[in-house]
């Protein structure tokens, strides 16, 4: 047996080095490679990794401290300077979305920075946990992505946002975007954020050759919970999944009762539940229950090992023959290749005809910004019909102006875009509900899938 | 080796060599399902399509992944190297003591920095952020080392203690009479026999500390400064996945840890043999 | 100057009833050679790592040199220390291991490698000072310990069962090697075994110790003559000394199975203040002899012990018609062995009895005492 | 040397025994505190003071972003609320049943692993890398590889299909909780129904645990064949001249000469196992029905999805208990009850 070689630490050393040399060397490349917006931003950080001080750099980019302080003096004009948003939209079509309203932004502060930080994961769920340290530790990004309706209310209650009101008085949003939609954005008379589009929740895809297969009709608008449910039946008679469903993530679960829930109750019934002036005791919310589980008997097996783009792609591949999912499906099922209306076709939810379940994003504005003049321009320009057109193209959804020229728009997104201005419209729980409210019914609807107690499962709704 | 030797016969090295490929192509089929999801086009990289061979090689996922991870990948270098080391040197000395230099209430206080392992990280991240801000590390490599050297410590603590309490004390007690002090015979006789303590906690703190996403993200907001998991994690939006880059990009990011195991790997068990005194 | 004290030291382990060294008071002299000897868990290790400070003292104390150095960390002791398992730095050369502690010291690269080359030479280490501990033998191992230690030059050398590892030739070869060369350095030395022949070899003075107890210290031959209790007499020497216990004492002798053996005045005086009414007797083996059938004490022979020259006859003592389970020992010379199974009669020298008391184990013979 | 010379170094006293007391502590422990302190001070805020601090916040107000440290009142209602949820106790059930059967599976493999990777003359460094890669990777990814393998009708189902086994398990999509005993506990807790979920081994998780063991197996592995290699070979010899057969000579032999390392690798697996988030959410996120949610999803959708930071806090402290119930006594009997 031989002893440890004295080399032996020396060899591990060089090996450390060896590492340390290659990170140096991606070190180079990667500043030659970043995106313009980037580059002097992450040059100032490699350096000062480099020197190992890197305290030194945090002033960079905390915007507590005064960044006006050095380079406006430059450039006296207010468009100076950093802008950090915060999203959750780092990859394929998202981040080419968020790509338009960066270049959007640019164009009208030429001299500005942005700090592009994007956390994805989890349906903006770990994005959403960073938000909340930061705003524990009071480091705020400057704007950052959030819904409407109860997504507001802790930010309101933390009172880390600022009133945006004057945008949309400056730039004329109050007369080109839904009323309902800015409605969903205030609270007090004040407006807190800016949308940058809207997705459609209670969406029924449906694969056509299946239905054909089994001798089910295609769905038209007056569809009903009553004939939904006899199709699954009749499509399970055949030996056809019925429902695919990505039961993987707890929201598309959700969503499925949420959009039958819809039906069952319309749009005011909708809005009387979220606003707390009808129980969740209701004989209607029983209904959609019942319903809720009488669907669920029809659902893909697979669906707890499937997410909700699987869940599509299922649909697409035959698989299964319904899939209730918003409308960012769309865009997945146009990836796979599905051609519309002919592999695949879409309705509202049964008995959600005329009723525009509305999923949408928004920026808000924190409210000690030092850029609160970048934050206008940033948010001035993203409710531009020419951004809001680009930035839906890419996200596959509407536009929440409706003076926006949609020929540009492909056939599905033109139809939502037009019924976004005509609908009713109801503000998803799913999405942006309350978020103590939200876990509460996403934890009922778990319990629920396999228990069907729908005795129980109204109870802890109307016990949140 | 003799034939005596349970375990040495040829037979058994035969059943043994086979044993070994059966599982070794077993523990390969996850590896095989990334690798080939991640050579294909996005659309065809899915559950449905796992088993299949990819139809032509597309490389756009591995392209899309290295764009995006190579400059955090730096970070996470300059992260994990200073972390790994500084964890696994104080490890060693407070193992050193525990397992060598015991005094009253040793035993408890060791029980109760090992508890310090099990909390759960959630937890901690708001405190953590504060403090940091407090002494002004936060959004810095500097910070986020720091994080990872404190809760490395107690692992490494436990890592060098066991492995201290393999060697005979008699040596230390000979250092002692041959007059060195605690801290001479620390670096000149413990040192020298602690490499497999090393590679074992410095495996592992290289491992959990190169594959921490949870503490990268919430010390560093700046995406120029983050660590490589976080830009992993970003390769997926949120409603629209691509899992060829994904895949890719988590062989990408594999590939120092892999490195580390191949290059220590073999030392891990030889230093031991030669390390020990008996 | 090496002389070494304990006065009063005292070791207790945490959590333990049952102290391991009781009030040890010893002094060993300058240059001495000092044995520490009794069974295991006698308390002759706790008693070397307290001189050595590897073990805290948890009252009295212990001086070297007449320095009290109860509180002092080994390395301020000027020790050196031979490990029973050599405890050789398994990183290092035979050389380093050997010039460790010079290193430490900050001795001149240059003596220490003559320092180290003259030990290695002295020990006959010249041609392995490169090698690392593993690839020597036990024997080398052990050198390179001494080695060690030789090096050092220290006050005092502290020895802990260094030949314990090591076959039995090799035990007896080095045996004499180490009393050899302690009596050419002079320095006093601390040796600890639980081999009383070891003991009685090596030793200036032997210093036997029982359950943390110090039982006695002398010189080998005031040992084994005048053994002060019974438990010295029964370790010491081999095969050790025959003991009866409780025999009757009536008038002026004692019975042993059936054989009286005459008691001296002043010993019946002292067994009447004790107002004790039995005693132990101890007779060597080379002290009996083999009298004809029914004179002196009744044994049934169970083995024999073949040594050449002479030869041990063991044999079980017939104790009112009982065998008793305690085996006597019986040295014969030239012819006179006897069959197993036979019984024969030891009968003592007379003069050569040692007499305890039952009730303390002490000594009663009138003997230079303590 | 005579003993008079004695009693003078006591009464003079020596230059160096005339150092205060502070100063002889100093000497014999300054190097324990040098390096002891550092460490016991950064622990003390990040491990202690922090667990002080979430204390405190699980008996507050606290919901919403806005930092309220408010006693709750009654002031254990979030404790009492969340014990009650049937989420909360399925979590429970499901943490200890991973724990045990991953602990077990990983410990099993790793240790057959090293085995044969000790034994196998060529290669050896090949196996060790192979089935120490799946190490390597980060748990985001595979979580959804193992996902996909678990997919009933496309994954692994397929290749044992194909292998002419007739089984078609429902891997993660199983929702049966198999040897459910709340019905028999709940007969025997005074105040009747507490338990709001079925006591069973969820079918479900075991796929969790094999993707788990996969993925720490190799860690594993790598110690034991650290402890393998310190085994002396005499050891081997002699217990094949006791007549040991291979299989006897591992259990009885080589197993209890490996025990520290088992120590190390159960607290370290351990912790990881009962800190497991990242896995689990990426491969079967809450399961259905609760089937696979685990106290780690939990604590993290209460605190930052619900906002309901109290709620979170409060199940972090129950993890920590339950690991103390589990760790403290076990810590104790190896570190403080028994050898000094």
């Amino acid at each position: 047996m031989k002893a440890i070689p004295k080399t032996l630490s020396w060899k591990v050393l060089a090996a450390l080095l060896a590492l340390a040399l290659t990170a140096a060397a991606c070190g180079s490349d990667a500043e030659t490679t970043t995106t313009e917006a980037e580059v002097e931003n992450s040059e100032s950080a490699t350096d000062a990794d480099d020197g190992d001080e890197p305290t030194a750099e945090d002033d960079g980019d905390e915007p507590t401290a005064e960044d006006d302080g050095d380079e406006p003096t430059e450039d006296a004009t207010s468009s100076t300077g950093e802008l950090e948003i915060f999203s959750w939209w780092t990859s394929g079509s998202e981040d080419t979305a968020l790509q338009a309203l960066i270049s959007a932004f640019q164009a009208g502060a030429p001299n500005a920075d942005i700090i592009n930080g994007a956390v994805s994961g989890g349906g903006g769920a770990n994005a959403q946990a960073v938000l909340a340290t930061r705003i524990q530790g009071n480091d705020l990004p400057d704007t950052w992505q959030s819904g409407p309706g109860g997504r507001l209310t802790p930010y309101l209650e933390a009172d880390v946002i600022r009133p945006v009101t004057e945008v949309y008085d400056d730039a004329g949003f109050r007369d080109t975007m839904p009323a309902g939609l800015i409605e969903s954005l205030s609270v007090d008379g004040e407006i807190y954020a800016v949308a940058t589009g809207a997705h459609r929740g209670n969406n029924l895809w449906y694969n056509k050759a299946l239905l054909d297969g089994a001798g089910v009709d295609a769905p038209a608008g007056d569809y009903t919970n009553e004939q939904f449910l006899a199709d699954l039946a009749t499509l399970d008679a055949a030996g056809v999944t019925g429902l695919c469903l990505g039961a993987n993530q707890a929201f598309a679960v959700d969503e499925l009762f949420e959009n039958i829930l819809l039906g069952v109750v319309g749009p005011e019934g909708w809005a009387a539940l979220r606003d707390g002036d009808r129980s969740w005791d209701d004989p209607e919310v029983r209904e959609a229950a019942e319903i809720f589980g009488q669907v669920l008997d029809y659902v893909d097996p697979d669906a707890s090992a499937l997410t909700w783009d699987q869940a599509i792609l299922r649909l697409a591949d035959g698989t299964c023959a319904f899939n209730s999912m918003g409308d960012w499906a769309y865009g997945e099922l146009i990836n796979s290749g599905a051609v519309d209306n002919e592999d695949f076709g879409y309705v509202n939810q049964p008995g959600t005809d005329g009723v525009f379940m509305l999923v949408v994003d928004a920026f808000v504005v924190a409210k000690d910004t030092p850029n609160w003049d970048l934050a206008k321009v940033w948010l001035t320009e993203m409710g531009q019909p020419e951004t809001q057109l680009e930035f839906n193209i890419a996200k596959g959804a509407s536009p929440v102006r409706n003076d926006v020229d949609t020929s540009a728009l492909p056939p599905y997104q033109q139809g939502a875009a037009d019924a976004l201005a005509a609908d009713a419209t109801a503000l998803s729980i799913v999405h942006h509900g309350e978020p103590a409210f939200q876990t509460v019914m996403s934890e009922a609807v778990t319990i629920f899938a396999q228990t069907k107690d729908v005795e129980q499962f109204v109870q802890a709704l109307a016990s949140a | 080796m003799t034939d005596r030797k349970p375990g040495s016969n040829r037979k058994a090295r035969v059943v043994g060599l086979v044993a070994l490929s059966i599982l070794a192509v077993v523990f390969l089929t996850p590896v095989y399902v990334m690798v080939v999801a991640s050579v294909k086009p996005p659309n065809q990289a899915d559950a449905i399509y796992m088993w299949q061979l990819p139809e032509s090689l597309e490389t756009s996922g591995i392209e899309q992944a290295w764009a995006k991870l190579k400059p955090n990948f730096v970070n996470s270098l300059l992260l994990v190297l200073p972390a790994t080391i500084i964890s696994s040197t104080i490890g060693a000395l407070n193992g050193f003591i525990f397992a060598k230099m015991p005094f009253r209430g040793s035993n408890v206080l060791f029980a109760s920095l090992l508890l310090g392992m099990f909390i759960p990280y959630q937890v901690v991240l708001i405190p953590i952020v504060r403090f940091l801000q407090y002494v002004n590390l936060y959004g810095s490599i500097s910070g986020l080392i720091l994080v990872h050297v404190v809760y490395g410590i107690p692992i490494t603590t436990l890592i060098f203690r066991n492995y201290y309490e393999q060697i005979p004390s008699e040596i230390l007690e000979a250092s002692q009479v041959d007059g060195a002090t605690p801290f001479q015979a620390f670096t000149r006789l413990m040192l020298p026999l602690s490499l497999p303590g090393f590679v074992v906690a410095g495996i592992f703190q290289f491992t959990n500390i190169w594959n921490d996403f949870i503490f990268g993200i919430t010390v560093i907001p700046d995406p120029a400064k983050q660590p490589i998991t976080v830009a992993l994690n970003n390769l997926s939006g949120t409603l629209s996945i691509e899992w060829n880059a994904v895949m890719a990009g988590a062989l990408i990011a594999a590939i120092p840890t892999a490195l580390v195991y191949v290059v220590l790997g073999k030392y891990f068990v030889q230093g031991l043999t030669s390390g020990s005194v008996k | 100057m090496g002389d070494v004290a304990f006065r009063g030291a005292t070791r207790q382990y945490p959590g333990s009833d049952f102290r391991a060294v009781d009030e040890l008071d010893l002094d060993i002299e300058d240059g001495e050679f000092l044995v520490l000897v009794g069974p295991s868990g006698c308390g002759k290790s706790t008693s070397l790592r307290m001189l050595a400070g590897l073990e805290p003292v948890n009252s009295g104390t212990v001086s070297i040199g007449g320095r009290d150095v109860t509180d002092f960390a080994p390395r301020d002791r000027d020790i050196a220390m031979v490990f029973q398992n050599y405890a050789l730095y398994p990183h290092m050369s035979v050389a380093d291991n050997m010039a460790f502690a010079l290193k430490i010291g900050k001795v001149p690269k240059d003596e220490r490698t003559e320092r180290v080359g003259r030990a290695a030479k002295l020990l006959d280490l010249v041609d392995y000072v490169g090698r690392t501990p593993k690839a020597l033998s036990g024997g080398q191992r052990q050198r390179v310990a001494m080695g060690r230690a030789l090096v050092r030059k220290p006050e005092v050398f502290l020895m802990d069962e260094p030949l314990s590892n090591l076959d039995a030739k090799l035990r007896v070869q080095t045996r004499t090697e180490i009393s050899a060369l302690q009596r050419r350095l002079e320095t006093t030395t601390v040796y600890v075994t639980h081999d009383q022949v070891e003991a009685m070899t090596m030793g200036d003075r032997v210093a036997v110790l029982d359950r943390g107890t110090l039982q006695q210290v002398g010189s080998p031959q005031e040992l084994y003559k005048t053994p002060d209790n019974v438990f010295v007499a029964g370790f010491i020497g081999s095969p050790g000394m025959n003991l009866i216990h409780d025999a009757p004492v009536s008038g002026t002798t004692a019975n042993c199975a059936g054989f009286e053996i005459a008691l001296e005045r002043d010993i019946l005086g002292r067994i009447a203040s004790e107002n004790s009414e039995t005693v132990t007797i101890g007779l060597r083996p080379e002290h009996l002899t083999l009298g004809s059938e029914g004179v002196g004490i009744p044994l049934i022979v169970v083995g024999i012990e073949e040594l050449g020259a002479d030869a041990y006859i063991y044999g079980e003592l017939m104790e009112r018609g009982e065998r008793s389970s305690s085996l006597f020992a019986i040295r014969v010379q030239g012819e006179a062995r006897r069959r197993v199974g036979s019984t024969v009669w030891a009968s003592p020298i007379p003069g050569e009895t040692h007499v305890f008391s039952t009730k303390t184990g002490r000594r009663l013979n009138d003997s230079p005492r303590r | 040397m005579t003993t008079n010379a004695l009693p003078q170094s006591r009464i003079g006293p020596q230059p160096k025994r005339a150092r205060t007391s502070l100063s002889r502590f100093l000497e014999r422990n300054g190097f324990r505190i040098l390096v002891l302190g550092p460490t016991l001070l950064v622990l003390g805020i990040f491990v202690y003071g922090f667990i002080a601090y979430t204390a405190r916040v699980s008996v507050s107000q606290w919901q919403g972003l806005a930092v309220n440290l408010e006693p709750n009142d009654p002031l254990m209602s979030t404790y009492s609320e969340m014990l009650a949820s049937p989420r909360f106790q399925a979590d429970i059930r499901n943490i200890t049943i991973f724990t045990v059967l991953f602990l077990t599976l990983a410990v099993v493999l790793g240790f057959v692993l090293a085995i044969l990777v000790h034994n196998s003359l060529r290669s050896r460094g090949l196996f060790r890398g192979v089935f120490l890669f799946p190490y390597s990777l980060s748990f985001i990814v595979t979580g959804v590889v193992w996902r996909w393998i678990f997919t009933p009708s496309t994954g692994v189902n397929l290749i044992l299909d194909r292998l002419g086994i007739d089984a078609r398990p429902g891997w993660i999509t199983d929702p049966t909780v198999v040897g459910d005993v709340s019905g028999a506990l709940e007969t025997v807790v005074p105040g009747g129904d507490v338990i709001n979920t079925q006591l069973g081994i969820p079918l479900a998780l075991i796929a969790v645990v094999i993707a788990a063991s996969w993925q720490l197996a190799g860690f594993a592995m790598a110690i034991f064949l650290a402890g393998l290699a310190g085994i002396p070979e005499e050891l081997a010899e002699a217990a094949s001249l006791d007549g040991a057969k291979t299989r006897q000579y591992y259990w009885h032999v080589a197993m209890p000469q490996l025990r520290p390392m088992l120590v190390t690798i159960l607290v370290i697996l351990g912790h990881v196992s009962l800190k497991s988030f990242d896995l689990v959410v990426a491969m079967s996120g809450r399961g259905p029905g609760f089937a696979t949610d685990v106290p780690g999803i939990y604590v993290f959708e209460q605190t930052f999805r619900s906002l309901s930071f109290n709620t979170g806090a409060a199940a972090s402290i129950v993890m920590l208990l339950l690991v103390g119930i589990i760790i403290v006594p076990y810590l104790y009997r190896t570190y403080v009850g028994g050898k000094s």
